[in-house]
């Protein structure tokens, strides 16, 4: 067999090709011109093979592409950027705030996250479908008003029912708008943002609700309640994650989901039923929005007829900071997390440091074009871009 | 008929445009008058000249998110630079000064969007998402959370003048706002940039291949986008004689859906002022009709949402509808 | 055959050890190539072997990272596409490169629209210029008309006139005959004859032998970014081009095999669509290739996407083993045992940015209830790897990378992977080279002889009647001819559409009413 | 005929952001329904001061009698009033105080005293730290409204200025925007608890951030520690103090902010002699006090 080096420019027996490659076993990361692209490719997977059997300290290297074997800086940024920005700021605030590192203030953040998160779970799944949702803030509002205004007057149970119905409800006519008349998702979830404002406002007449009898409801169970000393929030939103990572990975819907956000005529074309995929992500969606308007009610006991405004924002942030393509067709809900909590500790960090709330508005911005652009520039390969 | 027909089909936003300024002549007490029809004009503007570059951006196939940032950064320079010390012996021309700066500002952060568009190659949405939430910071930043007031009562009378045209006392901005349409109108449809436009965003590779440097024309246009909001922010400060960091919330949502009901496809390669500004001039006379009808807060929410949705579905069904006709053997 | 002029010897266009590289790929390894004034140069190659790199790399799009390019024997480094035009280098693009919603005018001049003062666009000169240029080739259209309201062949039209916007020297064609008609690619034909005889240098890419022989000079080869020598075109034949370029011999026996089919499992009875077509009526038999054939436009596509339930019929029903298709929609025919390979394969076929065991689960998926099986995706992988011997390197390797034929392999996998007894197939080896395209003549073979139905569809007339059966011909919309086994020749099938075409273009004239 | 209709109009500020503007819209309503001579155009800016101005333009268009507005900007609103007064129209200003150079060409303001409002807070919070005897060593923070709008600007003025006249050893360790939001007052608030270990007080914009808090300090097992002070006494304000866990608020009524507006519109229009600043009283509030105030409707 002629090695990958000196094979190049001869003119070489037909077999060449069709034959297989030996498995490089692990060359140093630019061993030489490699002229043939599956070659490459083929001993990248070998290698991650090889590697995969091997032990935790291997399997990590691979985690981080450290052994693949056109290793690069910027493929280890492009897969791993925001889990390293992550640490990079979690090692900062550290070393800046002796409060920063704690239980507490750990536990106290993620709690605060959690809502945020809850909501962005269900939104990158509709992103990753390539749509938006930036209803679910007004969804938020309206579900959370009727849980806390429904508490007292029929009871946390039914109280809980009639919100999910509320959201769900709003979730289907989204899911019809964008799914089955497949009107843009941008303008529909806007108009949304708006209507459902407006039947909040109706709905509570303008008036703040409260939940009279704080201290004995188990209503105050999912915002105020510990499990073996973590939160409840904190169990469902990571609780929520594992579920919708298993639902995207685990079964055919989500792969339905992501046919769909890679190009949605292929999936069409595949015999998915696109109409009712976009329809349930909606749902899905609006089902996240009801945790955290369950969530947000109990942990205040009481609401405001525009909590969630805003929220869309937030959680649009956060999955962009994941690393979720809003073209549709990638994203994680793992990164979502991770995306969620950079936020929030970004938040919690510049509180305890003292600085001004518009710090804070400072660095979401950096932050924001700092993460996908080492994402999109180490897929692409270079930084910049091709306009250039 | 043929004609008007296949106007309409192709164009809604007139026939909503109309619909909706019949419905409200009819029942809105006032509306039907012609001073009313110039406040709506002011009304508009704000939101029109900003859709005005929006619109030129949207055609590239980008959007910008951060213009009600941009606005209040804007209208926060605009009334302050009248009082910075540079200006200071250059009487009731500080105006002037402090316009120019503004403009100036417009374009920096416009063109910062625009930078980044161009050199990182990030989608526009997200690139303008974070600058939406880091310029309010800025304006925070350099308000200090206060409001700023101009000591100069001359600066409100611009913003409140009027120009005799024949018997009527068109306000200035409203003159202002009509010229700019039909200038920037003029760039689009007639200009080497304009037709540019349409090619960068309809297709990016072919607008490349041609060699249309498609990095700094975006770039441009977001100058524009940037320049024109200055502008606006200009005019709402003027009509206000001060700026509040609060200013311009929402405004990014409205101005996108000025030009998307005016056609402009967000995918970008086709798109219209004549039709932005119907699209805005809709949004605006919703606004004053209901006003003028006492419609309720909470229900104006309702509607407004509703009526975005219901055009799209009106739009999506005629564009079915056109395709049909022309597809009859 | 138009004898050539004389070619001078000087090259107008030279390349001296060029090497390209991507991340990961050596696209191109010290390839030299030349051009002549007044010669025809054909560029072949397999798909991914670096044609249209090394044309990008002539046109300014990429630099070189080695070696030099010459025009007119003088060395340039050529920044951009409109320096290459400037140098009188025009290329026209495997994918049409055109903006829909601006005018005729407009795109000929992209990126040169004459200017007057303060930036203005000067109309008079525009439309005046682009007249004559469309006068050159004999367009009829307007400048003023938008692309969008264009045919294809139109677009391809404004495609080439605007390669002679300059004093051209060298004109690049990569595969420009892919969406054309027979009658257009003729016209196309006259046009680089005509361009050649007035001393431009021409390099024709293409995947199809006999245009290759028909037309160039010379012929180029490359495999794997690298030469593999000129031939002339008339000392050579077209069984040892071929083996330069993929390295083996593919033989082309004649058809014997004809077969005439078993049960009949699709029966399409009187079936209309607005727009598209009308009054089919066909029965298909298993183990038989039902090949349709007639000129874009003519409505084979969407006769295939109504059986798939992609398309609303207002008239007509269609069967599938005596049972009619009520639903209309593909999740129906898949379950019915249908399957489409559909003609866009970047539009329709596959889902590009995901891996390969993701795409060639999607279609059987719906089969698998809620779960989904990352082993069974692995394992049809394997299958179909091995079946259709799909060049790619693992199951989690994303299809966006593969090459054109590889991923047509993919979708064909994907397809056969639903266990269909029906198989549509719509231009299953649009922009794919001679040996994958062998290959996959031969899958369609096999499959008929284990007892699969098939349609295919195809504009090449070689492809037709290297794999059909039995062959109808459509115009308009129309089912015009049926040809049964020995019928089929180039001569009866060309016949069935030029003949009825004639006949039928007038009474269509009188059909069509001006509400359209 | 003299006993024509008055027509006023109103902009309020933003309805429906918390329960005080929806209960003074109400309030306005009803007194203007049961007001015979009164027909009243009730429109919302929806805490947009453009969407103000155009609504005061549309006002003036309509040519109505009075025009009160609840400004969403004191300084923005003054070119727009002015006009409204060069048209003929009297302007009554309601709730929130329009800036100085405005003072000229308004009829009257008709409201509480946001500034007596953040003095009066400082106040009730020195007071009770005095009773305690920890005036000398309390360490306070403060959650402040939506950053920019008038009414959180003067309370926290108000508050700020007063607070060292009469404690001078109080110290305001930090001040961070609760955005009005209950639930963002939680968080700023948790935050605060875990980067102070001592706090005495709290001083919040409105009693809905100031439950907020209370709820965050009652999570951590602080919430004896700390006296909490907040201004415009809501529902669950009264209620907590009712617990004892709130300590104090200032006493709004919306209801007679909004009856004022419309008396003081009335006079206006008639022609009658209204003062230039008619404020309403806007008293303290506090555990010990409380039996003498209605729980709040809101
Ligand atoms: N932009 C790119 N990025 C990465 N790899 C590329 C890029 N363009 C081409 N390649 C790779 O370079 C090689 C040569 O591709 P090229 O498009 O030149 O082939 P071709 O000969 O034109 O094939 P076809 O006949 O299919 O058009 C292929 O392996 C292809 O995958
Ligand atoms: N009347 C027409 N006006 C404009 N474009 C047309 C018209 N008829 C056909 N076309 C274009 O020709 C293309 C091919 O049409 P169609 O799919 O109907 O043909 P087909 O018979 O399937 O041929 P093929 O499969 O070779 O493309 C379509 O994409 C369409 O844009
Ligand atoms: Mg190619
Ligand atoms: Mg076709």
């Amino acid at each position: 067999m002629p090695s990958s080096d000196d094979s190049s420019g001869e003119l070489t027996s037909g077999t060449r090709r069709a034959a297989a490659q030996p498995p490089r076993a692990s060359g140093p990361p630019e061993a030489g011109p490699d002229p043939v692209h599956q070659q490459s490719q083929e001993a990248l997977h070998e290698a991650e093979e090889a590697v995969v059997a091997g032990g935790i300290g291997a399997r990590f290297r691979a985690l981080l592409g450290l052994d693949s074997p056109d290793f690069s800086w910027t493929k280890v940024l492009a897969k791993q950027g925001i889990l390293l920005a992550f640490v990079i700021a979690m090692v900062g605030f550290s070393l800046a705030s002796d409060r920063f590192l704690s239980f507490d203030n750990f536990s106290s953040v993620l709690r605060q996250s959690s809502i945020i998160g809850i909501m962005a779970l269900g939104v990158t799944i509709v992103v990753i479908s390539g749509n938006l949702d930036l209803s679910v803030g007004s969804m938020l509002s309206f579900a959370t008003i009727l849980v806390v205004d429904l508490h007292d007057k029929i009871g946390p149970a039914p109280a809980m029912a009639v919100a999910l119905v509320a959201a769900l409800a709003c979730g289907a006519i989204n899911g019809t708008l964008v799914g089955v008349l497949r009107l843009n998702s941008l303008i529909v979830t806007l108009g949304m943002l708006s209507a459902i404002q407006g039947f909040t406002l109706i709905y509570s007449g303008g008036q703040n609700a409260d939940i009279t009898n704080q201290s004995d409801t188990w209503f105050a169970f999912f915002g105020r309640g510990e499990i073996a000393g973590i939160a409840v929030p904190i169990l469902l939103f990571l609780g929520l994650a594992i579920i919708l990572e298993w639902v995207l990975h685990g079964t055919t819907f989500g792969r339905r989901i992501f046919a769909i956000g890679s190009k949605a005529s292929a999936a069409e074309y595949s015999g998915i039923n696109r109409v009712k995929t976009v329809f349930f992500s909606y749902l899905i969606s609006a089902f996240c929005v009801w945790c955290a308007a369950v969530v947000m009610g109990s942990r205040v006991m009481g609401s405001q007829n525009t909590v969630g405004k805003g929220y869309e924002l937030l959680v649009l942030a956060a999955i962009i900071v994941g690393g979720a393509s809003l073209l549709g067709g990638s994203g994680k809900i793992s990164k979502t997390v991770i995306g969620v909590l950079l936020l929030g500790f970004i938040q919690n960090g510049l509180l305890l440091l003292g600085f001004s709330y518009w710090t804070q508005w400072l660095v979401t911005w950096v932050v924001i074009i700092v993460a996908v652009w080492l994402d999109v520039g180490a897929r692409r390969g270079r930084l910049l871009s091709p306009y250039a | 008929m043929d004609k008007f027909k296949s106007f309409f089909l192709e164009q809604p936003i007139w026939a909503f445009l109309i619909a909706i300024t019949v419905f409200f002549s009819l029942f809105a007490p006032n509306f039907f008058d012609i001073q009313n029809f110039e406040n709506i004009l002011i009304q508009a503007s704000t939101l029109g000249i900003i859709a005005l570059g929006m619109t030129l951006v949207m055609i590239n196939g980008n959007i910008d998110l951060s213009v009600g940032a941009i606005l209040a950064f804007c209208a926060v320079v605009m009334v302050d630079a009248q009082s910075w010390p540079i200006f200071a012996q250059l009487g009731d021309w500080a105006i002037l000064g402090a316009f120019f700066m503004a403009i100036l500002a417009g374009m920096a952060l416009g063109g910062l969007n625009g930078f980044l568009v161009w050199k990182t190659g990030v989608n526009a949405f997200i690139v303008t998402l974070g600058a939406m939430i880091g310029i309010r910071g800025l304006v925070f930043v350099y308000t200090q959370e206060q409001s700023l007031f101009a000591m100069n009562f001359l600066f409100s009378d611009i913003g409140m003048s009027s120009v005799p045209l024949g018997p009527l006392a068109v306000p200035t901005i409203a003159i202002l706002f009509l010229v700019l349409v039909a200038l920037v109108h003029l760039l689009l449809t007639r200009t080497v940039h304009g037709r540019n436009t349409f090619a960068v965003g309809g297709n990016p590779e072919a607008a490349v291949n041609a060699g249309i440097r498609v990095g700094p024309h975006m770039f441009v246009n977001y100058l524009i986008l940037g320049g024109l909001t200055g502008l606006a922010g200009v005019t709402l400060s003027s009509q206000m004689g001060a700026a509040t960091p609060n200013l311009g919330r929402d405004y990014e949502l409205w101005v996108i859906t000025g030009v998307v009901l005016g056609g402009t496809k967000l995918a970008g390669g086709y798109g219209s002022i004549l039709r932005s500004f119907a699209g805005i001039l809709s949004i605006a006379i919703l606004r004053n009709g209901m006003n003028m009808m006492q419609v309720q807060a909470f229900y104006v929410y309702v509607i407004l949402g509703g009526i975005l949705i219901a055009v799209l579905i009106l739009d999506k069904q005629l564009s079915s509808r056109k395709v049909r006709l022309s597809e009859q053997v | 055959m138009i004898q050539p002029a004389e070619p001078s010897k000087t090259p107008v266009l030279s390349v001296e050890g060029v090497s390209k590289s991507f991340p990961g790929v050596k696209a191109l390894d010290g390839v030299s190539f030349e051009v002549r004034p007044g010669e025809v140069m054909a560029l072949v190659g397999e798909n991914g072997a670096g044609k249209s790199t090394l044309m990008k790399v002539i046109d300014g799009i990429y630099q070189p990272e080695e070696g030099s390019v010459s025009i007119g024997g003088e060395t340039v480094a050529l920044q951009s596409p409109q320096d290459a035009k400037r140098r009188g280098i025009a290329m026209i693009h495997q994918e049409l490169s055109l903006v829909e919603d601006l005018s005729v005018a407009e795109n000929l001049f992209l990126g040169e629209l004459p200017r007057k003062s303060l930036g203005r666009v000067d109309w008079k000169k525009l439309y005046a210029d682009s007249r004559r240029l469309l006068d050159r080739l004999n367009c009829q259209f307007s400048p003023r008309a938008l692309i969008r309201n264009l045919t294809v062949a139109h677009k391809q039209l404004v495609e080439i006139a605007r390669a002679l916007v300059y004093e051209t020297r060298v004109v690049i064609f990569d595969e420009p005959t892919t969406s054309l008609t027979d009658r257009e690619r003729l016209l196309l034909f006259e046009i680089i004859r005509d361009l050649r005889s007035q001393g431009v240098g021409i390099v024709y890419i293409s995947h199809k032998m006999d245009e290759i022989f028909e037309l160039s000079d010379r012929i180029t080869v490359l495999r794997d970014g690298t030469p593999q020598g000129v031939l002339e075109t008339a000392e050579t034949d077209e069984d040892s081009v071929v083996e330069r370029m993929i390295g083996r011999k593919v033989s082309h026996a004649a058809r014997t095999d004809f077969r005439s089919g078993e049960d009949v499992v699709l029966q399409v009875s009187d079936l209309w669509s607005r727009g598209a077509f009308r009054e089919v009526s066909f029965e298909l038999r298993s183990g038989e290739i039902l090949g349709f054939y007639g000129l874009i436009g003519s409505g084979r596509t969407e006769i295939l996407e109504a059986i798939f339930g992609l398309r609303k019929c207002y008239r007509g029903e269609i069967r599938v083993a005596g049972e009619r298709l009520d639903k209309h929609n593909p999740e129906e025919a898949i379950a019915r045992g249908i399957a489409l390979i559909p003609e866009d394969r970047k539009e329709n076929g596959l889902a590009l940015s995901l891996a390969c065991d993701r795409n060639l689960g999607m279609t059987v998926m719906n089969q698998w209830g809620n779960l989904a099986h990352p082993s069974r995706e692995k394992r049809l992988f394997e299958e179909y790897r091995e079946k259709l011997s799909i060049k790619a390197p693992g199951p989690s390797y994303p299809v966006d990378n593969l090459s054109g034929g590889n991923q047509q392999k993919v979708v064909i996998g994907k397809w056969l992977a639903t266990e269909p007894r029906i198989l549509l197939v719509d231009e299953p080896t649009r922009g794919i080279d001679v040996g994958s395209k062998a290959q996959i003549h031969q899958l369609l073979r096999d499959l008929a002889a284990e007892g699969y139905a098939i349609i295919v569809v195809s504009s090449e007339m070689p492809e037709i009647i290297r794999v059909s059966d039995r062959v109808l011909s459509l115009y308009e919309g129309r089912i015009v001819s049926e040809l049964v086994g020995e019928e089929i020749s180039e001569e009866s099938v060309g016949r069935a559409i030029t003949g009825v075409g004639e006949l039928a273009s007038t009474a269509h004239d009188s059909n069509t009413s001006p509400e359209s | 005929q003299e006993d024509e209709v008055i027509t006023i109009g109103i902009t309020q500020n933003n309805v429906g952001i918390d329960s005080y503007q929806t209960t003074y819209e109400q309030a306005f309503i009803e007194a203007a329904n049961n007001n015979p001579e009164v027909e009243a155009i009730v429109l919302d800016a929806q805490g947009d001061v453009e969407k103000q101005i155009n609504q005061m333009r549309d006002l003036i268009q309509q040519d109505v009698d009075a025009i009160i507005i609840w400004p969403t900007q004191g300084k923005a609103v003054v070119p727009v009033v002015r006009q409204a007064e060069r048209a003929g129209i009297p302007v009554i200003v309601t709730n929130s105080q329009i800036a100085e150079e405005g003072q000229q060409f308004i009829a009257s303001f008709s409201g509480p005293d946001n500034i007596t409002q953040g003095i009066y807070s400082a106040e009730i919070m020195c007071d009770r730290f005095t009773e305690m005897g920890i005036e000398d060593e309390a360490v306070i923070v403060q959650i402040a409204g939506m950053p920019g709008y008038t009414t959180a600007i003067e309370r926290a003025q108000g508050f700020e200025e007063r607070l060292p006249e009469v404690c001078p050893n109080v110290e305001l360790i930090e001040t961070q925007p609760g955005d009005w939001n209950r639930e963002k007052s939680q968080t700023v608030m948790e935050t605060f608890l875990t980067k102070y270990d001592d706090i005495d007080g709290v001083y919040s914009g409105d009693d809905n951030m100031g439950v907020g808090a209370l709820n965050a300090a009652k999570a951590a097992g602080r919430a004896d520690e700390i006296i909490f002070v907040g201004a415009t006494n809501f529902a669950v304000g009264y209620e907590a103090m009712g617990r004892g866990e709130y300590w104090g608020s200032i006493y709004q009524s919306p209801v007679e902010d909004a009856r004022n507006a419309l008396r003081t519109a009335v006079a206006v229009v008639k022609g009658e002699d209204v003062p230039k600043s008619n404020y309403f009283d806007t008293p303290k509030i506090t555990q010990e006090n409380m039996d003498q105030y209605t729980k709040p409707v809101f």
